[in-house]
Formats: C-alpha cells, structure tokens, sequence
C-alpha cells in the first residue's frame, strides 16, 4: 500500500493530472456530470496556494481563466454540453489571442438539456467547430484513469507549447467510474513550462511574432513588457490590423501551428491491432467495450484489434490511414450518429468498409453490441 | 379558536415522504408518522381544521376534509397569526 | 482469482454504494488488484433501486459494467425483484432478511441475513449497516481480506467513528461465518 | 377547484427529497392560482434548470422547463408575444441570481408583467450542494470545503435597484404569507420579484448543520420577521418578510401596444419607406 | 417605376421576406453585420402589430423568439460570429423541444472578434456543430437579394415544417451590398403557415407524436391544450425520461427529419453547368465572383459552370455527386479553410480531383483569384 | 511623467469621433493615475468590445481587449491570480449593463479589487446608435424608431444593491471631479464603480437632438448636481454627482489569502485524502 | 448601355456614400436597370479616404466591387491619390477643385469643377456637396437621366429639403455642361 | 486668480479633430479653431493656465505648459469650483 496509488473517479483522475502539471487556477461553473473536478480543486488549489473560484456562469469561468493564464499561470475549466456551449464565444477567444488554458468537457447526453446524468460522446465535432471562424483545436480523450491523468498532464504541456487551448473530451462513464490511478513520481512525467520571452526590459517586445521554432514566448501581465491582447485580428504587437495581409497571414498561423505539428499531438493506443483484419476505432469509455471485445476475439482466434484514439483533434489522418490499410473492415465505435466515423472515413483508403457501432441511447455500448456488428459483417448473422 | 369542522384527513400514503413537517408543526399534534414513516392522524378529536398540515406539505399527500362553516376566513386570520410567533 | 463481478443494490439511504467503494477501494490500495466501481446516478437513483456495479480482478478490466454477477446484494425487496435476473447460475445472492423476501426462482445460492436487525440491536446506528453487510459478504466468501477493509475504513473516516464501524464489520462476519458453516 | 386540478397527477409523488421547501412552494403557489380563480389555460409557467425548475413539470399550466438560467428571458418572448397570459417564474436562487442574474434585472429593469418566484435555498441542490450567490458569507459547502468567502445578494435589494414594481420576501413555512404575496404579485401589473426561503435539508442542511426540514423551517421561523413588527425593530439582524416595494409603473408589454398604436399611425400617414440611409460620420470598426 | 422594386442591402431584403413570410416577432442584439436587420425590423413591425424587442444580449433574444414561437408565432433573431457563438445552447434547445425559428448569421471575419466589418464565409461548419450533442439542421445561404429573400421565405416554411429551428447564413457583403429587389405578389410564393393540432379540447393531444407524414402538430400557448415542453430528452407528452428507447427513438426522430429530407430540403442554383469540365462549387457573396468567372470562360469557350448551392445543410450530397460526376475538376470557391470543401469530397466518387479556391484574408474573393486556380488546374500556369 | 508616458503614441490619433466623451474619460483616467504615481507595469486595463473598450489599446498599460461585456470576467482571472495588480476595467454602457450586467453584479458582490468604469453614452456607439439600458426612457435610437420604452438602470442605485464598496459619479464635463474620484476609486479596496457620464455626439446627440460635443457637455453640466449641493437639493431632477458609497468591507483576493492560509494549515495537519464520498441522500436527476 | 463602373471617393462627411446609393437606385428604380453599390465599412471609412463602389449594367452584375473604374470621383486629395490608379485608361476622372490638385500621371480624361465653391457661393449649405457632385457628373455624361435622380430625391428625403437639392442638382448639372462643351 | 505662467500652448495638430471644446469651455477665450479645424491660441496673454483645455481635449492634444509656481494646488481648487457653476 502506498500513497500514491488511489481508487477514485476519472473526475478525480483529471484533477490529480492537472496537479500534476501544474495548475495554478481554476474558475469553473458546476454541472453534471463534471463537478467533481470543481469540488476537488476547491479543496486541492488552496492547498498549495492556488486559486479556485466559482463563477457566475461558464462563460465568465472561461473568460476568469484567460485572465489568470496571462499573468503567468496554469489554468483549467471543467464543464459538460450546456456549459461547453457557452463557452464558445471565449474559447475562440482563447485560440485567436493564443492563451494557453484546458477546457474540460465530460459529455453528458445532448443535445440540450438532454440526459445529464448519462453517457455520450456526442460533443466531438462542437470541440472542432463550435466558435465561430475558422481556427484549429488540440482535444484529447481517454478510456481509463492512468490515460486521464496523462493526457490531462499532456493538455497542459500541449496548451503551453502551442499557446492554445486544449480541450479534455471526457465522458460520463469515464469521469464517474471508479477505478486505480497510480500517481507517477514527480519528473517521471515530463512538464512542459511557460515559455517566457527573454527579451530584456526596454527592448521591444513582440508578443505574436513566432520564433523560428514557431512558438511564442510570452510575458506575464505584471511584467516588463506591457503589451496588448484582443480577439480582434492583430499584428505582432497584438494591435488591431484588417490588413488582408496581416489576417491571412494570423490565421494560417493559427491553423498551421497546430495541423502540421498533428504527428507531434497524436496520442493513441493499440491493442491486439498487429495483423488485424478488423479494425476497431474507439475512444473514451465505448474503447473499453471495444478493447474487450477485442482481446475476447482474440482469445477465439479472431483477428480483431483496437485502435484508440486519445487525440480526436487534430485528427490523425496518417495514423488512421496507415493502421487500416490492412483491414478488411474498420469499425468505428463510439457513442454517437458517427461523428469520428465520417472523419474515419475521409482518411482511409476504401470508405466503403468503414462501419459504426454505435450506441445513443446514452448507455454504454456492450462489447455485445459491437459484437453484433461485427458477426454481421464477417457474414455470419447475428 | 376555529369554527370548522374535521370530516377526516384524507391522506396519500403513496406521496407522503415522511418528512414530519405536518407532524412538528400541527399546533394540537394530531400527527404521527407510523412504523413505514408515513403520516397518520393519531388525534383527529383535537384537529382544530387550521389545514397548515395540508399547506406545509412538501408532498400536496395530506388533505384536510372539513364541513363548511361561514367562519373560514377569521381561521386563515388566526392561523396567520400562529405562523408568526 | 478470477474476476469477480458484483452488484450491489438497495435504497438511496442504505450506503451501498458507499459499502461498494469501499470493497473496491480495498481491492485495490491493499491487495493489489483491479478494480471498477460504477454506479446509477440521478432518477434511476430515486425512491427505488439504487445499484452500484463493482469487478474485480488480477486483470485489466475493461467493459466495467456487470451483466452477469457472480455476487448480488439486495437490500430492498425492489432490488431484489428488479436484479435477481442478473445473477449468474451457481452465483451468489446475499438479502438483509428485514427487507427482502426471497423467491425460489434464482438459481443461485441465496443467504439470507438479519443483517439490519442485528446492526440495530447491537450497534444501534443503522449509518453502519452498509458496513455490517460487507463483513457478512466477506464472512461468506472471503474473497477479500476484512483488514484490508479496515484498513481503507482508517484512512477515510473520522477516528471517533472507526471503533463503531469495526464492530459492525466484524458483526457482520460472523452472521456470514454462521451461515456459510 | 381542489388543489388536484391544478396538478399533472400522473407525475406525483413529485422528485424533490423528503421536506424540501420547493414542495411547499409548489402548495403555496397552487393555492394562490386556486384562490385567485384564475384559468389554468391562461397561465404560463416558465422555468430554467435545477431541484426548483422542475416545479413547471407538475403543474397543469402550460409549462416550459427551459435551460438554466434563461427562465425569464424565454418568459419574456412568451409574454410580450401574448401579454394577455398570465406568466409564472419560479427559480432556484442560482437559476434567478447565478447564471441568470443579468435577465433577472433586466426583466425588472424593463417591469415586464410577470412574477418571479426566488426558491432560496441558498444552494445549488440539483447538482450537489456548491454555494450560490445567495449562500452568504462563512458557509459550507461541496465547493466551499473552507467555508465561502462570497458576500450573498440581497435579492430585494437588488430587485428594487434594478426596477422591479413589487417585491416581497417570505418564507417556506410562513405558507399563508407566502399564497398572500403570491396572489398580489400575480396580481400586480409588472415586474413581481417574490423571494421565498426554502429548505435544501439534503445539502444546505446536511453540510451547514442546520438539520432536517423540520429544523430548517424552526430556522425561517426563528431568523425572520414581518416588515414592521416589533421583532425586527428589536433585532434588526433578523430577515425582513413581506412586501417591500408595490407601486404601480408603466408596464412593458402595455407601453409596447402604444409603439404599435403610434407606428400604424405612422405608417399610414407617410407610406414612403426610408430607404436611404445616409452615412454617419461615424469612424471607427464596428464589432 | 413601381413600390415593389426596391434597391437596397442584403440585409434588408432578408427583413422584407421575413415580412413577406409573415414574421410577428423579433428578439435581437446588435451586432455587425446584421444589425440592420434589427434596425429596419424595430421600424416594421410595429407597424403591422409584431413585436421587436432589443434583449440584453444574443442568448436572451434566442430564448425570447422561441418563447414567442410557442404562443404562435414566427419568429427571427439576427447576429453574427460572436453571437451565433453565444446562442449555441439555446439553438440546441430549439432542436430538441422541436420550436420552429429562423435564426440569420450575417457572417464577418473570425475566429473571435476577427474583423467585424469585413467578409467570410468561416462559420458554416458551426452551423451545424456549434451546439453541443448531435442533433440535424437546416442552414439556407444566398448570394443576391432576390434569393436572399426567397431562401428567408424558405427557412419560415422549412421551421415551420419540420419544427425545427432553421439558419439563414449570409455574409458581409451580401448583407451590406445594395441591388435591386422585386418583392413578388402576394401569394406568389406558398408560405407554410403553423401547423395546429387539431386535436380537441378534452382530448390527449401529444406534442411529440409524430402524425404519419412525420409531422407534428403543435398547439400554441394560452390553447386548450397544456403540455410540456423541455430540453430533456422527452416522451410524447414533452415530459422528461432517459429510458434508453425514448431517448434513442427520439434522437433518431431529430435527425431524421432533416437529414432523409434532404431532397425537399435542397435548394440551388446552376449556372452554365451543362456539360462544364470544370465545375465550380460556391454560395453566397464568392458565388457571384464563381459566376462571374464562369460566365467570361463561357464567352471564351471554356466548359465552366458553377453549381450554386443555397442549402448547406443538410448536405446535399447527392446532388454535388451527380453535378460532379463528369467533371475533370472540381472547384470549390469559398471564404474559409475550406469548410464545404470537405464536405464535397466525402460525397464526390474522386476526392482527389476537388481543389479549393479560398480567400481568408476577410477580403471577397474575386474572379481573379479563382481563375488564377483554374488555370493551375488546367496545366496552364498562373 | 507627463502624460505622454502613459499613452502608446503610436497609435495616436486616437479612433473615436470629434468630441466624444470617451477621450476625456481617457485623459481623465490618465492623470488620475498619473497623479497616484503607479507603476505601469503594474496596471492591467482590461475592457470589452465598443468605441470606449477601444481605450484599453491606447494606454501603456498591460492592456486586454476582451469580448463584448466579459471584460469585469477576465478581469477577475488577472486580479485573483495576481492580486498585487492593479486593475483598471473601462466599459461602455452596453458592455458594462447589456451583455454584461451579469458580471458586474457579482464582480460588485464578491467585492473584488478592481475599478470599473462604465463610460455611459446613453447608447452603443460602436454599432451604430442602438439604444442601450441606460438611454432611459422616451429616447430615440436606431431600433427606437417610435423612442424607447425601456427604463434605464440607475448605475449608481444598482452597484450599491449588488455589493459595490465604492460607488460615484461624474461627467466627462467634469474632468477635475473625475480626475479626483477615479484617484480614490483606484485608491479604494474592494469594487469599485465609477460612472462616468460621456457624449456620443455621432449616435446619441444627433438622434436625441441634443446637438454637438460642445452642446452635450452643457447638458452635462446643467443636468447634474453634485451630492449635497444647495442646486440638488433645489432640483431634485437633477442626477447627482459625487461619491455615494465608500466604504470598508472584506475583499475577495484577501479573503481567499486566509483561505489558502486555512488549507495550509489542514493539509500539513490532516494528510489523510478525502477519498470517499458517501453516497447522498438526494434522489434527483442533476443536470 | 454597356457596364459603367463608378468608384466614388472622399472623406467621411463629404456624401459620398449617399450620393453613390441615389445614382444606383435612379437606375434601378427608375431606369429599368441593375446596379450594385458597396461601400467601406469600418475604420478603412475613418479619416483617409471613403469609397463607394456602383456598378451600372443592364444585364445582371455578379462581382460587384470595381477594380478598374470608367468613371472616378475624388472629392480628397488623398481619396486621389488613393485610387487614382484604379481608373481604366480613357476612363473619366472627376474631382473637386477645391480639395484634389490632380496630376499628369493618370492616362484618363480629368475633369476638376469647383463644385463645393459653387456649392457654398450659391446655395449655403455644404450638406448639398454630394448632389451637385452627382448633378456634375450627369452634366458631363448623362448616362443616368437627372429626372430619374430627382424621383429618388423626392421620395427619400423631407419635402422641405427637395427644393435646395433640386437646386444643387442643376447647378451640378450646368457646372459638368460647361465643362463638357 | 491662477498663479501659474504660461509657458506656451502645445497644439498637436495632427491629433487634434477640431471639436471645439476647449475653445468653448476656455473660461478666457483664449483658443480658437483655425481654418483647417485646427486649435491655435489666439490670445494666449489672456491665459490663466487653469488647464481644462488640456484636461478636456479627447485627444490629448493640447498642452500648457506653464512655469511652475508652489501654487498649483490651489488653482485645481478654483478650477474645481468653476467646474460646477
Ligand atoms: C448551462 C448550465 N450550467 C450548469 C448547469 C448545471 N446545473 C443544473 S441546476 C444547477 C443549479 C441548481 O441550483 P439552483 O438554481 O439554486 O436550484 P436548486 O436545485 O437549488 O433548486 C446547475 C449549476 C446546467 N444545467 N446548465
Ligand atoms: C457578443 C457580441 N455581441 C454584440 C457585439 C456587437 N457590439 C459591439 S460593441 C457593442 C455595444 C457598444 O455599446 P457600448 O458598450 O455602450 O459602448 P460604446 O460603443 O457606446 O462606447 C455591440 C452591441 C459584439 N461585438 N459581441
Ligand atoms: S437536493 Fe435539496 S433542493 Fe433538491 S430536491 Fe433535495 S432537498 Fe430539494
Ligand atoms: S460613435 Fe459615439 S461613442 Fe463611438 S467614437 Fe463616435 S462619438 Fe464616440
Ligand atoms: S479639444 Fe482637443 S481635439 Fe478638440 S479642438 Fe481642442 S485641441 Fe482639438
Ligand atoms: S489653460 Fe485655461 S485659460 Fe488657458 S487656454 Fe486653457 S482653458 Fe483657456
């Protein structure tokens, strides 16, 4: 027995992960079925001498994290679909000013109101595309409560080497079951700080020119430099400009830092995959069940592996593609009308044997039901 | 003090929680909870109708069956009174 | 040891759930194994059943969600009624004799315990009678150590109630003791 | 009518905990439609998300249980599209005062025909017991471990600020008050904020040992006064009841129909549309 | 000269077919560039007896016009970029709770504040995603004001229709353009009026009980019929349950609607599309730069055409696919990363063969610029 | 430092149209901190989107440029973060009370150390002349074809109610009462609320007739009065200016300093974690 | 007619919008034609120069912004110096002689009135600038009819204020004859 | 009533957008709008470097420069009144 290993929810996996990485603040809005990350930090940040505050709703949680990232600061939110929604305006915010901060989003059943205390993972496509304007995104998932912790570690790093927000795509089953964490040792896990300009006091400080490595140091709001952030498009400076030039030129940026560097961001997991002849394409809780079934074939003598997915954005065409080529068929299973089914399909060489196994019933696909699926298509009935 | 008079507290067992509320507040306890801890009137005799068992509850699972008398209003002005002291 | 998949159901005041963590948690922190505890949440809990799903296992466990339990507790007659189905045959049913009446249908072992009136009557403090019906499990079946529950018990709650709640889990094993005799 | 006609029975026993006040609530408010005669299919009860919000699902008004904290604003297109109804808003003090306190003021603000029911339980008790807006300074709970530091609103306070015509404060056991207020907020033509104390013994209760229901209520009883009587002059730091603002102001809804009067008149008199707009020597970016 | 010829904004031919369709109630917020529609709605309709009401923000005007909608009217907000963001949740209770609305997103420069008074076309994508969980929807563009106004005639039928709320997604310059608009007859063009229950009073009526066409009545507030509406997942009397096959049934109910509709729903343009080699796909303002270029390759007996697409959403797949199927190359012109593009070649038989033709620099995209690519294409060089 | 020092020259001259209010605000602002003797580098401005959030790009300050009305939100991540900050939070009317009115009732209650500064033109100037929460009522504005019906919040009775500790008034006609009250707003712990009335002669005065700059800041001048005044006291039409609340009360960043202080203490006291949470009693859905 | 494309340029008081939006809409309106206008929204509009784009055409205009113009108005010099480069060659430049001292450079046919001078000399009211600007532009080549200018005048703008428009028409109008001849 | 000297006014033509409130509210007159809607102190001499030209100009584009005198405080005083009338 040791301190460091735990039996808790994945809601508390996440919040050891981002202890882990360094968080400093959190401002969040409660909502099932993520407000044990809240309740947590409200009892972990000040422990250490970070800062929790619930907000009068999750834009404003959204908006207070911006804020504390610019003084220097790792920051989080947590929330579900209803809040996610709301948190739009300001996430977009976050991608075209370039803060980095973690958005945690444990899906719930949507759309609306939907079913709160159920399991989705309905909210993949809004993580891409719910701002408006055209941007890149990071978002990361896990099936299990070792991945949440490091890809919650990973979100942080990711958010601070790109100056982006990173979004957590958690789900229900994941964020309420409970299962072991064994918490690494500290440096086991690589953290990945702040990069702060080192330009000097007086010298002009350019606040958006990337380095040649394409990042951009920052200065903390307090500091030398006294510079200026807007949602506006903007110059090096970070002053308004409509300049066409100065435009393309900021959203290619803003798209590019984050789609070419897609081999760098893609975290993934196989499982039984080699020789595989159906491939399973799952993440979050629904892999679980795919993993299941998978090693259950296995043992039958049947070639059926698991690709999980613990990046959904950017999504890793080359991964995919190269990963199925093999395959007689590729399953995607996830919770939902197929949102990483048509990205699935985009990428692989022959759409037409891409399948869904899907479940919207918001409760957890069975190993049986992509079972089910499967036999069909091996020709065998069900 | 009330005029009214009780035909029977006609209770719904299948709403009542057993919160107690009716219980506590009944200024003549005429309320128990029994061993399912659902409500029953333990001392109808002594219900002087002023239905704040019937209003307070959470549940809407009590109700307070009365004759009719001309008097109903002095009795919301004394019940009134007995919510405040 | 093979997994083992149990379910735990009752009434919202009951602390089955918390009795499920519990042996879970014990699993894991103490005897080095895996575990999953999953649970109802929101209207499924209400007034009825609520019901918390717990594997464990040397292996990993994936799907966390028990179909076929090797082991169901009942603590109401509703959850007895809406769960008994999901036992496997030869398994394992364990029902507080105040609250449930059990049928002949299941085909499983079914051990019934006065778990709650023996809790009341020595303990008097019905808050342990989750805890009561964990040591009975494990009087049955000792698939987990009891020190190992005690010991999680020592490290999540306050001291003044540890002593009370080392009674009822040695109660309760020897309710289960006596009847697995 | 019996208090069953005004209730969608097939939904009882209701979700809420053993003696939550919101239940009382629910009583006081039927009694008053009840007392007030009024015909259930002029009445529109709107509400957000929370324990509260889900008071609509029960009654036999028509009944939009909408998001959290938008109760009011999608009252707000209910009622200036048909003012002839009769708009009921009840909501958890987070629902009213959190995410939704900018249409809460707003509404009172504009003194819109409508009556807004604050069930303050000082907690947000659908999601598990975080502290709300109206929890007070030094208060526990799931996201205080350390108690709050968060000064609470005064409803009234910022509801007279804001503009609203009338309001009251009461309580879940002062139950004959309460259907009192509640039938004169109704009845007033405006803007009705009617804050009423409500017991969360589930989580407020439980984490700030204030007890049950029961205790709860011996609570409201114990810690409140009318408006006006000796209790409260003897001790001020008791929490005033009753009604504290009631005047009558140019309703919204009202003040519309005479936009409309004027702009048909208008339009009548002057067909040419103003199809030119002649350019500002207006400078800047618009966002 | 006659009253029914009028030379004015985009913006306000959408106001005069929002008349024309019979519009009673209008919730807004100000925002560039849509803010005219509220301007000229603030004026019009109080003089027929609609109701306009400015709200203190996007996400009370979007609660407000379904408010409204359900004592039976029809109503419309208007906004752009930052707004739509803003009104994601409540558009997704709109979906769900089945509330016929059009809601108008004059499209500007983004992500984030971007450039409020300049052009793009990034928001497509949000249209359909922006609002958490899945869920179907209806988005309608055009590209001049004649159809500008019929395509805003079409999104009150289309709400009314299939219940549901439906998105009208212009942009800049077609917004702040001024041309000629021929408002017609009345009568000229069916409107779809509310479709009331007819259901009588004393009589069960179900809310979400689809009729055999898939239709459902509705009943207005204030009618002899009290139901319930909710943004939980819901029973056929609109009361809230998560039993696993309501909640599937009536998922499958929202996007089904819309998406095996999508034939009725489909509305476009072709111009010189017969036997073009090249065909250009676009909508909106960079339609009428495609045109413009296809039409001065046609007098130059080059084999151009443009197909006109004027619904986004639902996809119409089939359609791209046949108009596509004899081209050698597929042009899509668009003011974004090439958010439609996407779209064409996952529904195209030889995705390789679909370039984009964009402009991200919020400038419109000219004729030039598209031919520029064409030639490319062509072997021809710049 | 002259106040040169204080400004980004560069991006001078400054956007706003001949005469409007929002310059002199910005003068104001500018001695004001001038004469406190800051350190810039200490200042963090942070406002939202309209013509006045655009003075947040002029000042040589840490400068953030939000989204429409989120500015007091922002804020409150900068401040608790770093409560050694100074923060300075101009908004426009529609900024600070439309869109915004949420976060400024609770930035008030929480009482946090910040000075915001609503630069009220009676108007949104940025797109265009749409009337705002504070035009009041009878206005005219380009959605007000017929004048509004809406009444206007009184900032001052509003920000009291919501838990502001210091709360005043001015004009941009009176630049010195002004330049005086934003020094003891910034001087003063806790929220702060200035309300600083300013012309949008473009919008607001040609719409209401009320003519150019000049003319505007003579209304300004004739229409109010300050606190105390034997003018106020005559015409009590007359909106006051002055300081109507300042006072001492607990501040959030400080606050939180003795939470922090408290976990400290029970976490070097207490090492055992909290993993278990007892199922509770409550039995309802929690979306 | 061919297509006439019209950049109209100045600063942001001169008119220069409006004036664009009534030549547009005589044509459209009054003339049977098409006609498309743009404008420059934002701070592109502040300070420097205004820009108003119009295409006039008989059959349907699709792009509708001016890269090449046939007929250019520069009421600034710096408006001038802006877009002067934009004309076709051959194209017709006009511009006030007050504000605009133009050049050699530009291969088109310039024609400098003074018609803010005669403005001010005759009727007082600098408000009119744009009308007589247009009224120049219709005397130098009428390819609008005035008549169709006035209807649009008449029924956009308080009757009070047509009889000085009217005015400033014609003397625009007389102004552009000269200059023709 | 000021004891300040004026140095000379510092006019930033380019900021300066001619709206004319400084001239207006000049209690001397001293300012006046040249033909280009630029300020030029016309009357410098009458000057009594009271500074709400500077204070009030939108576009910080005037400036007195005065010779200093220990006295200042009590201008802003007499200035304050002034403000009032
Ligand atoms: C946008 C959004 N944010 C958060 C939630 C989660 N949520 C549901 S109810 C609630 C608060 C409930 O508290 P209150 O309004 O006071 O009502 P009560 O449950 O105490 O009656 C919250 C935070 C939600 N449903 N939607
Ligand atoms: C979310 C959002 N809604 C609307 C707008 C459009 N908008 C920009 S500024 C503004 C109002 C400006 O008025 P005010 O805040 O009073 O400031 P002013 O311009 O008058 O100084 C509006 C509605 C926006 N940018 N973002
Ligand atoms: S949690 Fe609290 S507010 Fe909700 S039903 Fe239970 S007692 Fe009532
Ligand atoms: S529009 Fe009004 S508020 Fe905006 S800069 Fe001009 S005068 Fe100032
Ligand atoms: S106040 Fe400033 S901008 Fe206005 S005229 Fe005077 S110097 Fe020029
Ligand atoms: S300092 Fe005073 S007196 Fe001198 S020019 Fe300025 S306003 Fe006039």
């Amino acid at each position: 027995m040791t301190d460091n290993i735990k039996f808790i929810q994945g809601n508390e996996a996440c919040v050891e992960g981002a202890i882990y990485a360094g968080i400093d603040f959190y401002a969040g809005y409660p909502i099932t079925p993520s407000t044990e990350v809240a309740e947590l930090l409200s009892k972990r940040l000040p422990e250490k001498g970070g800062k929790f505050i619930q907000m009068e709703d999750e834009i404003a949680s959204m908006c207070a994290i911006i804020g504390a990232s610019l003084t220097g600061h790792k920051v989080m939110t947590a929330t579900s679909g209803p809040g996610f929604s709301l948190k739009q305006e300001a996430l977009g915010y976050a991608c075209m000013a370039e803060i980095p901060c973690v958005i945690v989003n444990v899906q719930r059943g949507g759309p609306s109101t939907g079913n709160p205390t159920h399991v989705s993972q309905g909210d993949i496509n809004q993580a891409r595309w719910g701002t408006h304007g055209d941007h890149a995104i990071i978002a990361l998932t896990a099936s299990n409560h070792q991945d949440v912790f490091e890809v919650t570690v990973d979100a942080f790093n990711l958010a601070e080497t790109y100056r982006t927000p990173v979004i957590l795509l958690f789900d229900e089953v994941v964020g309420h079951m409970r299962e072991k964490l064994v918490i690494p040792e500290k440096g086991e896990i690589p953290l990945v700080d702040r990069l702060r300009t080192s330009v000097r006091k007086g010298v002009d400080y350019h606040p958006y020119l990337p380095r040649e490595d394409g990042r951009l140091p920052m200065s903390d709001f307090g500091g030398e430099h006294r510079y200026n952030v807007t949602g506006l498009f903007h110059d090096m400076w970070g002053f308004p400009s409509n300049n066409p030039k100065v435009v393309r030129e900021l959203l290619h940026h803003l798209v590019d830092k984050i789609e070419n560097n897609v081999h760098t961001i893609t975290r993934y997991k196989e499982h039984y995959l080699e020789g595989a002849q159906y491939v399973l394409i799952s993440y979050g809780s629904s892999a679980r069940s795919a993993i299941h079934l998978a090693k259950n074939r296995r043992e039958r003598g049947e070639k059926v592996g698991v690709l999980e997915l613990q990046s959904i954005w950017p999504f890793p065409e080359a991964l995919v593609r190269e990963k199925c080529s093999g395959a007689r068929a590729v399953i995607v299973v996830e919770m939902n009308m197929g949102q990483v089914m048509k990205e699935v399909k985009a990428c692989v060489d022959d759409p037409s044997r891409v399948f869904l196994a899907n479940r919207i019933d918001n409760k957890l696909i069975t190993p049986t039901n992509i079972k089910t699926l499967l036999r069909m298509i091996q020709g065998r009935g069900v | 003090m009330a005029r009214l008079k009780l035909k029977e507290h006609v209770i719904n067992r299948d709403w009542c929680k057993g919160c107690g509320i009716c219980v506590h507040f009944c200024p003549k306890k005429v309320l128990e909870l029994d061993s399912q801890e659902k409500v029953i009137a333990v001392r109808p005799e002594d219900c002087i109708c002023c239905k704040l068992c019937e209003l307070r509850c959470p549940d809407l699972a009590i109700e307070v069956v009365t004759i009719q008398t001309n008097q109903e209003a002095q009795t919301d002005q004394t019940t009134r009174m007995s919510e405040d002291d | 040891m093979k997994r083992t998949r149990l379910i735990f159901s009752g009434s919202g005041g009951q602390g089955v759930i918390t009795a499920a963590i519990i042996l879970a948690e014990a699993a894991v922190i103490h005897e080095g194994k895996n575990a999953t505890q999953t649970q109802s949440y929101g209207a499924a809990a209400r007034g009825g059943s609520t019901r918390s799903d717990v594997i464990i296992s040397n292996d990993p466990i994936y799907y966390p969600e028990v179909n076929q339990a090797n082991i169901l507790v009942c603590l109401t007659q509703e959850s007895y009624i809406s769960y008994s189905a999901m036992i496997r045959p030869g398994g394992l049913v364990l029902t507080d004799s105040r609250f449930v009446k059990t049928t002949k249908k299941v085909d499983a072992k079914q051990i019934e315990l006065p778990m709650y009136e023996t809790v009341m009557d020595k303990i008097k403090k019905p808050i342990v009678f989750n805890i009561c019906m964990l040591g009975s499990l494990l009087g049955v079946t000792e698939f987990i150590k009891p020190t190992s529950v005690m010991k999680v018990l020592k490290s999540s709650i306050p001291k003044d109630f540890i002593e009370m709640n080392q009674d009822a889990l040695e109660l309760g094993m020897e309710l289960g003791a006596m009847h697995s005799q | 009518m019996a208090i069953k006609d005004y209730i969608r029975q097939r939904y009882f026993p209701q979700m809420w905990c053993p003696g939550c006040g919101h239940g009382i609530i629910l009583n006081a408010l039927l009694r008053a439609v009840d007392e007030m005669g009024l015909d259930k299919n002029n009445i529109v009860m709107t509400s957000g998300i929370g324990c509260s919000a889900r008071i609509s699902g029960y009654v036999d008004f028509h009944s939009l249980h909408t998001l959290h904290g938008r109760a009011l604003a999608f009252a707000t297109g209910v009622k200036l599209s048909k003012p002839e109804l009769t708009l009921l808003v009840p909501m958890g003090d987070g629902d009213a005062l959190a995410i939704g306190g900018n249409h809460f003021i707003h509404a009172a603000r504009r003194n819109i025909d409508m009556t807004a029911i604050v069930m303050n339980n000082r907690i947000y008790g659908m999601t598990g017991g975080q502290y709300s807006p109206l929890s007070g300074y030094g208060k526990k709970a799931t996201t205080a471990p350390y108690t709050t530091i968060d000064n609470d609103f005064d409803v009234v306070n910022l509801s007279i600020a804001a503009g609203a015509s009338f309001v009251a404060r009461s309580t879940a056991y002062h139950v004959l008050e309460s259907i009192d207020i509640l039938k004169k907020a109704i009845q007033h033509k405006g803007f009705s904020v009617v804050e009423i104390l409500s017991q969360c013994p589930t989580y407020y209760g439980r984490k700030n040992k204030e007890g049950d229901a029961v205790s709860m209520m011996e609570f409201q009883k114990n810690t409140t006064a009318k408006l006006g009587s000796k209790a409260l002059e003897k001790d001020p730091t008791l929490i005033p009841r009753g009604i504290f603002v009631d005047v009558d102001a140019p309703e919204y809804c009202q003040e519309y129909d005479k936009i409309v009067e004027r702009a048909m008149k208008a339009s009548q008199n002057n067909r040419v549309d103003q199809t030119l707009t002649t350019e500002a020597g207006h400078t800047c970016p618009t966002p």
